[in-house]
């Protein structure tokens, strides 16, 4: 009973987040729109063009290969599943043992590695570039994220999310210069990973700045469906990461009650508002940096990670 | 009983060779030797299995050979046996592979009667249980790898990559000869067994980690000493990089582990420090290494520089851990560099096999004259990516699962006492990360430019698909790939006997967890079940596909290239694999390599091509290797004049001793 | 024995050592060559007396072979090969003579010092005939190493082995065989150099050893 | 019976050069050469079972049993390669038949002294047949009457009478050393009694002796800075000679110089040679390892070799030891196995290819597999490397004196790892590479080479039980 209960929760959160996605993009254009006076789309755009985008026709170009019709779908798959291991209203899900945070990133590593070999698939200049410059983003933001993880399960002596996240929850973590500096890291990587401004602007097609959009510029209908679907996932979770490690509050326990469960919701809900919003201020506020000073942005985050893995030692709270 | 039938399969891979000698001219000879060699390692293989997991008892025999009052010993414990289960394994796969990549080998009498003499050697290091008999395995390894690494002697790289492996690898063996001097003691007291016995004093221990560190180091391609292995792995036949990079470099740290941690006594306070040092400076370089590569084979090769390194992070926590009795963590942490061992052995074994089928259909090993071979070698494109993916350590593939293990142990520091480690240890958890992202960004690299794309030469629009005992071979490996990623627990397991006999103490087994999950410490800790996420991940993938397939559209129409609107280019207006790399050569290159990039421009109005000419420099060679030899040549010149002396010159030679020893008898005390 | 014999023996190889000495000091060929002859003689005379007062009378074969050899049939084929090759008559010293001299005394004073170490057991008469040996020998080999000219070599040469019949001849009751060995030895040497020369002149005009060291070891 | 295997050793050679001096005809002569040293090789196997009384005049011992056996066993298979090898000599008329009678001859004369230096158990015998050795060799250095061949004759003379010279006056000084214990005679020269008696010996006479009798046989070892002579005797000497000067002649005398180590060894008082002997043998090693560099001329280069491992041999057994005295005369045997083998190679290689320079050969594999596959073991196996009988006694000497002073074995090693470098550094342009020089195909036995290889493998994986036992003996009396 109570396992079939687990999994109805489990099965929950994945369509949860799956939902979510979409409209959680949507609101940032939104907010963002609003911010620079603009009308901006309806924040259900992104569900119409989705669904548009999977009724239309797929265009595949001569040279692709069958790699490049996989590719979606194990994109999907592995953000998807990488999205349904983070605690988003409640902590120590069924199946979170079956992955803890470094094989979560390790997830969205392999995503990120098949979509960068579908850009180089077709075999045009633009689907190079952008694979190119997406595996350097990565390589310095992998090492960096790594080092948050450090940090983090050093101090919670865990790499479980859940355990992490309770841990956070408690009185024991107290205020630390290492957390400090982790949560700045871990921000700097997710707008990297997401391809946000300033790294990349999700909204362009300007082949000197783009990176995302190069590698995805061949896909059509359905494929790019999936994958503009995985993007908006990636975001949710490291909106819900950043909420479950660092605003751990509302986030019930494995046996919590349905109205304890119905609040957690609600404020996750809040969470992801709330992010999103400082995400748009933040992007509308700033200008977008030539592709070659990202390094030293991310080199920046990389530093910031390893200092605080060291400085956890020296900076006890208690 | 094992032990014997191991011997006697090694003996029977002797006779392999010496017939191959003798009838390498026959056109089945091929078949003949590479099957027989199959099968031998193949005996020896479920015999050694059958002696690992069911946790017998080391078995000991000696042979009246070698020195003859000291005979050869030989010893068949868990170590050994895992490694000699590595070396057979690889042996029947690239045998099988060989079956049908052996065919193109326009000398085959180069290659035949060292390879199964070459895996003769491999075995019998792992088997030897004296200094002598070890020393001499191992030389011999070397001695038959470089015959096979000059099988294509006519290529004067060839000859130069030969030559200074060989230099390398008899300077290693002269090292571990040094070291093992020093354990035997003056009364020579070779055997193991003598030399566990004795305990050696801190000084002396701490000379053999040094020179069991260089020594063993030299072979498994550490940076500095790793120059000759870019160089020799891609010059031998595909079926011989393999297993010179998937087990001989494996063999190499048998050596280390087997001196460390069973030979040479207590490890001191400082002795993880080095070897982590070393372990963290390996990997990154290698992997920068490979991402300037343009040869396909030499980039493996550089992988296999920084696999070694990550392996030998693994050693290093453990000896650290083991120093200060931890000895849990340090299972842990000597189980995930074994099964590093394992994992690399057979991606890197399967990525040399696929870099051979490349090799033999197009003829090319440069990448920047390939690409589109997906198209023309659909499954060998299958089975390379495989390996791609699991070097790179993604899940649910194995290399993911060794470097998890890897991280959980440096997860494990802050027990340590020592403030060094303290902070040494999560330092080089940056570099292993490093690495690793790295490594996934070059095989993008090495399979993008290489599968994917449009054809960049005619030569790859004639390529065909490599015969069926390459395919079977490398499906194999693919698949063990898989289920070594899936199923952990087994492999773990199956190392219990070797951290129980090496740290006292092994990792929890595996086998009871739910979900046949991996859970090094304690579930709240940490855990991973790549069963679940990789059935999740078929799940949810098969589930999109099939609702959008049927609940949207299907349909599906083929069109030229987009590419923002420009008409379809030309294939060499692709990104090749220098331009794929010139983000990060600018990011690292620059100050790693000393990278220049400079244009040349055409004169206005001229007609011929600008050029973007990338120059590196390697700096450890230039600053090592160089100076070494111009000081050899100088010393070699100076006293070559010695030559061209004169009779009564030398006469006065002849005299100038004399006098000096007569000197010398007179103020004898 | 009585200290006649002994002096007697000392002044002959004390001579030995001093002619030794005027052979470095000789600057032309022929003098050389008388010079060594004198040297010969002396020999002949000191092992006589070692045959006297040992008396042993197998040494006074040895005698006999230093005198008819050395001093007589060798001085004399030398001047031959010197008169029939037109060897220019001066010899070239790589070192001027002073400073032979001087290391020549220092080699007496070392050989001095190393055979008087041995302790006093060994009777004396052998002890300073070794001395003055071992003196000769080393000034042998002084002579043939700043010596440019091969007849001077072979002269130096033949004083060397000059000294090594006066130490046979010092050692008591020293079996014949090494007599015969001596002259033998010498008999070849001197064969076998005419040989060479012969052979050389057929080649080269001038027995110059550094005509020879021209065609050195590994063509360059 | 018992002494008449002896005496054959002794007298077999020298009849067949009496003999052969005397006849006519290349290819009867080149039999009889054969059928000689075979019957010397029998006979002095026969002294294996049989080992006969140690006479005033000649003896058999732990020691020189085996070096008979190997010299008379080289010196048989040298004489079936020189058979072949000398054919072609005279096709392409570098040799005259009035020479090549004396060349036989001189063969013979050239195996009689060395075993008559071997058994012989008085010093002054011994004495003489090393030099007999010198003048016969020398001889047939000259044989070619080239300039080279006559230069490097004359070199080899001077010096090693030189060398001669300094060696009987050392022996002159043992029996000096000897007489006052000994007693007048002929007694004062038997090594056997020597040895019986030598603890009285006075110590400093003894010092004097062995110096001189160092820099004497040393010379004949060619240790350098001693060493000017050998590698032009071994460039430009017919090829068998080569062979036998690198395997037997330097043999000989490092014999020679370990009978008196023994002598001081015995005595407490005396210096230990051991000093002298470890930096004469360290000095050979490096500077003969960095001459290989700069080698053009094969020959000469496997001359140099010979000199490096010779100083191998010379330092193990001046660091003494059980474990390096036993390492080092087995160094002496597969070195002399191996590098006879090596010239036999390359004696063939330089009349394949017609030169010896060795800018003209390459891609030998390809052109004569067998004999540049042969080329190839040899070097591996001179080179020290497993599974071949150097790689035994080298493991022995450096781990043997690692533990026991580690500055020296750095040194060792050093030498060793320069020389290795250096030799596969030749290899390569010989034996790889795009075929260069005359492809022309050998006609020459291989047998005699790859007898003496599968005897050095079989050394490098088992040493039978004998030899262990009588080494070890002379071990231990080394000290």
């Amino acid at each position: 009973m109570a396992v079939i209960a687990d999994f109805a929760v489990q099965g929950i959160e994945m369509l949860l987040v799956l939902l979510l996605a979409p409209l959680l993009t949507g609101f940032v254009r939104k907010v963002k729109a609003r911010l620079l006076r603009r009308q901006g789309p309806p924040v259900i755009q992104p569900y119409r063009d989705l669904i548009r985008l999977m009724r239309k026709e797929v265009v595949l170009a001569e040279s692709a290969s069958w790699l490049f019709r996989v590719v979606p779908y194990l994109i999907f798959a592995a953000t998807w599943v990488a999205a349904s291991l983070v605690p988003t209203f409640r902590t120590g899900l069924l199946f979170s043992w079956s992955a803890d945070l470094i094989a979560i990133i390790a997830l969205l590593g392999s995503a990120r590695f098949f979509l960068a070999l579908a850009g180089m698939d077709v075999g045009t200049s633009f689907g190079g570039i952008g694979s190119s410059r997406e595996v350097m983003i990565a390589s310095l933001a992998e090492p960096a994220m790594m080092m948050i993880v450090f940090t983090l399960a050093l101090i919670a002596g865990s790499t479980q999310l859940s355990t992490m996240a309770e841990f956070m929850a408690s009185p024991a973590v107290g205020l630390r210069v290492s957390l400090a500096l982790a949560l700045l890291a871990l921000i700097m990587v997710a707008i990297a990973e997401n391809g946000r401004i300033p790294i990349d602007n999700p909204a362009t097609h300007l082949e000197l700045t783009m990176v995302h959009e190069a590698m995805v510029l061949e896909y059509s209908g359905r494929h790019l469906a999936l994958i503009e679907l995985s993007a908006s996932l990636k975001l949710v979770l490291y909106v819900s990461l950043i909420a479950c490690l660092f605003m751990p509050w509302g986030l019930k326990p494995a046996d919590a009650g349905m109205p304890d469960l119905a609040f957690g919701v609600a404020a996750y809900i809040g969470k992801l508002a709330l992010g999103a919003f400082l995400l748009a201020v933040f992007e509308s506020s700033i200008a977008k940096m030539r592709v070659f000073r990202v390094p030293e942005f991310l080199g920046a985050a990389l530093m910031l990670g390893l200092l605080a893995t060291l400085l956890r030692f020296v900076s006890r709270s208690f | 009983m094992t032990l014997w039938i191991t011997l006697s399969c090694t003996a029977i891979l002797l006779l392999v060779a010496v017939f191959a000698v003798a009838a390498g001219r026959e056109a089945a000879a091929t078949y003949v030797v590479y099957g027989l060699c199959a099968l031998a390692a193949l005996t020896s293989l479920l015999a050694t299995l059958q002696h690992l997991l069911g946790l017998a008892p080391p078995a000991i025999v000696t042979l009246p050979l070698g020195i003859p009052w000291l005979g050869a010993h030989f010893r068949l414990d868990a170590l050994s046996a895992f490694f000699l289960a590595v070396v057979d394994l690889g042996a029947v796969t690239a045998s099988i592979f060989a079956m049908g990549y052996g065919r193109h080998e326009e000398a085959p009498l180069r290659v035949l009667p060292f390879f199964p003499a070459f895996l003769v050697g491999m075995s019998l290091v792992v088997l030897a249980d004296d200094a002598f008999t070890f020393l001499l395995s191992w030389e011999f390894m070397s001695l038959t790898s470089w015959a096979l690494v000059m099988s294509h002697h006519r290529l004067q790289e060839n000859i130069r990559a030969g030559y200074i492996y060989l230099v390398m690898a008899s300077f290693g063996t002269l090292m571990l000869l040094l070291a093992f001097g020093l354990l035997a003691g003056p009364e020579g007291h070779y055997t193991f067994a003598q030399i566990r016995a004795a305990h050696p004093t801190a000084g002396l221990a701490a000379l053999v980690l040094i020179l069991a560190l260089t020594g063993a180091g030299s072979k498994a391609g550490l940076v500095p000493l790793h120059v000759w292995l870019p160089l020799a792995h891609p010059a031998a036949p595909s079926h011989v990089s393999a297993l010179m990079s998937g087990v001989m470099t494996k063999i190499a740290v048998y050596g280390f582990v087997r001196i460390v941690f069973d030979l040479a006594g207590e490890p001191a306070w400082w002795w993880s420090m080095v070897v982590l040092a070393v372990g963290g400076f390996t990997a990154v370089m290698g992997v920068l290494y490979a991402l300037m590569q343009h040869d396909l084979k030499r980039l493996l090769a550089y992988h296999t520089v920084e696999n070694i390194g990550i392996i030998f992070i693994g050693l290093g926590l453990a000896l650290a851990f083991k120093t200060y009795g931890m000895a849990t963590a340090s299972a842990l942490a000597l189980t995930a560099g074994l099964l590093h061992v394992f994992n690399h052995s057979v991606f890197k074994s399967l990525l040399f096999f696929g870099a051979g089928a490349v090799l033999t259909a197009t003829g090319e090993r440069d990448m920047e004259h390939l690409g589109g071979l997906i198209h023309r070698m659909p499954q060998t494109a299958f089975v390379f990516l495989v390996g791609c993916a699991a070097i790179s350590a993604l899940p649910p593939l194995n290399g993911f699962v060794s470097e998890w293990l890897t991280f959980q142990a440096i997860l494990l520091s802050p027990q340590l006492p020592a403030w060094g480690l303290k902070l040494l240890v999560p330092t080089v958890g940056a570099l292993l990360a490093l690495s690793a992202a790295l490594a996934a960004a070059c095989f993008v690299k090495a399979f993008g430019v290489t599968f994917l794309g449009r054809a960049r030469t005619s030569a790859v629009q004639c390529a065909t698909e490599i015969d069926r005992f390459s395919l079977a071979a490398m499906y194999f490996f693919a698949a063990l790939c898989l289920v070594a990623g899936v199923l952990p627990g087994l492999f773990i397991d199956a190392l219990a006997p070797i951290s129980d006999a090496l740290v006292g103490a092994s990792m929890p087994s595996q086998i009871g967890t739910q979900w046949l999950s991996i859970v090094p410490i304690m579930a709240s800790r940490s855990s991973y079940d790549g069963l679940l996420v990789f059935l999740f991940m078929v799940l949810s993938g098969t589930f999109s596909a099939f609702a959008i397939h049927r609940l949207a559209s299907d349909r599906l129409r083929r069109a030229p290239a987009w590419d923002c609107g420009y008409p379809d280019a030309s294939p060499a207006t692709q990104y090749t694999a220098g331009s794929f790399a010139q983000p990060i050569r600018r990011v690292f290159g620059t100050v790693v390599f000393r990278a220049r990039e400079h244009v040349d421009m055409p004169a206005p109005g001229s007609m011929q091509p600008a050029r973007l000419v990338v120059d590196l420099r390697d700096l450890i060679w230039d600053a090592l290797y160089v100076p070494i030899a111009l000081a050899v040549g100088y010393a070699a010149d100076r006293l070559n004049r010695l030559q061209f002396l004169t009779i009564r010159q030398f006469l006065s030679l002849v005299f100038a001793a004399l006098v000096i020893l007569l000197l010398v008898l007179a103020i004898w005390p | 024995m009585t200290g006649l014999d002994f002096d007697v023996a000392h002044l002959l190889a004390g001579m030995l050592v001093l002619i030794s000495f005027l052979e470095l000091y000789q600057d032309r060929l022929y003098a050389l060559l008388n010079v060594f002859a004198l040297h010969a003689l002396v020999l002949a005379l000191s092992v006589a007396w070692q045959a006297f007062i040992q008396d042993a009378p197998h040494l006074y074969v040895t005698a006999a072979l230093a005198l008819v050899f050395k001093a007589v049939i060798i001085p004399v084929a030398l001047h031959r090969i010197i008169v029939r090759l037109g060897i220019h008559r001066e010899i070239e010293n790589v070192v001027g003579v002073g400073p032979a001299m001087l290391t020549g005394m220092a080699l007496v004073a070392l050989s001095m010092v190393v055979m008087l170490r041995v302790t006093q057991e060994a009777d004396p008469l052998a002890r300073e005939d070794l001395a003055f040996a071992l003196s000769v020998i080393l000034l042998g080999l002084l002579m043939m190493v700043t010596r440019r000219n091969a007849v001077s070599q072979v002269v130096g040469f033949m004083s060397l082995e000059n000294g090594l019949v006066l130490a046979a001849t010092g050692a008591k009751g020293m079996p014949l065989v090494v007599e015969i060995s001596v002259a033998f030895s010498i008999l070849i040497a001197f064969i076998v150099i005419g040989i060479f020369l012969f052979r050389i002149r057929e080649r080269f005009d001038t027995v110059d050893l550094q005509a020879l060291d021209r065609f050195r070891g590994e063509r360059r | 019976m018992r002494a008449d295997a002896l005496a054959a050793v002794l007298l077999i050679p020298a009849f067949a050069a009496a003999l052969l001096a005397a006849m006519p005809g290349y290819r009867i002569t080149a039999r009889i050469n054969i059928a000689a040293a075979l019957a010397t090789f029998i006979s002095a196997v026969s002294l294996f079972f049989s080992r006969p009384q140690p006479g005033a005049y000649l003896l058999v011992d732990d020691l020189n049993s085996t070096f008979i056996v190997l010299t008379t066993f080289v010196g048989f298979t040298t004489s079936v390669f020189s058979a072949s090898y000398i054919g072609h000599e005279l096709e392409t008329g570098r040799l005259t038949p009035t020479f090549l009678r004396f060349y036989h001859a001189m063969y013979q004369v050239l195996m009689f002294a060395m075993n008559l230096a071997l058994v012989a158990n008085n010093i002054g015998v011994m004495w003489v047949a090393i030099e007999l050795s010198t003048l016969t060799t020398v001889l047939m250095v000259g044989i070619y009457r080239t300039h080279e061949a006559l230069e490097a004759a004359w070199k080899y003379f001077i010096l090693g009478s030189v060398g001669i010279a300094l060696a009987l006056f050392g022996t002159i000084l043992v029996y000096m050393a000897a007489r006052p214990v000994v007693g007048e005679g002929l007694d004062a020269m038997v090594w056997t009694t020597l040895i019986m008696r030598a603890g009285a010996f006075d110590p400093a006479l003894l010092n004097v002796a062995f110096v001189f009798l160092l820099l004497g046989y040393g010379t004949k070892v060619g240790l350098a800075p001693l060493h000017a002579w050998l590698p032009d005797a071994h460039a430009e000497g017919p090829t068998p000679i080569s062979a036998v000067l690198s395997g037997l002649l330097l043999n000989v005398a490092l014999y020679a110089l370990l009978r008196f180590k023994m002598l001081l060894a015995v005595n407490p008082a005396a210096l230990a040679p051991g000093p002298l002997m470890v930096t004469l043998g360290l000095i050979s090693l490096v500077f003969a390892a960095f001459m290989l560099y700069r080698r053009r001329d094969i020959k000469r280069l496997f001359a140099y070799s010979s000199i490096e491992h010779m100083g191998i041999i010379t330092f193990a057994f001046g660091m003494g030891g059980p474990l390096a005295n036993f390492a080092a005369l087995l160094h002496m045997t597969m070195h002399s196995l191996t590098k006879s083998a090596i010239f036999f190679a390359v004696g063939h290689v330089a009349q394949v290819k017609g030169t010896q320079r060795i800018a003209d050969m390459g891609g030998l594999t390809e052109t004569n597999p067998a004999l540049g596959w042969g080329l190839i073991l040899g070097v591996v196996a001179i080179a020290g490397m497993p599974p071949l009988g150097i790689f035994t006694s080298e493991f022995l000497v450096v781990s043997s004196t690692f533990a026991r002073s580690p500055g020296l074995a750095v040194i060792l090693v050093f030498g060793i790892l320069v020389g290795f470098a250096a030799l596969f550094l030749r290899l390569n342009t010989i034996a790889f590479g795009e075929p260069r020089g005359s492809t022309a195909k050998a006609e020459a036995s291989y047998v005699p080479m790859f007898v003496h290889f599968a005897l050095v493998f079989l050394a490098g994986i088992y040493i039978p039980p004998a030899l262990v036992a009588w080494f070890e003996n002379v071990a231990k009396l080394l000290g």
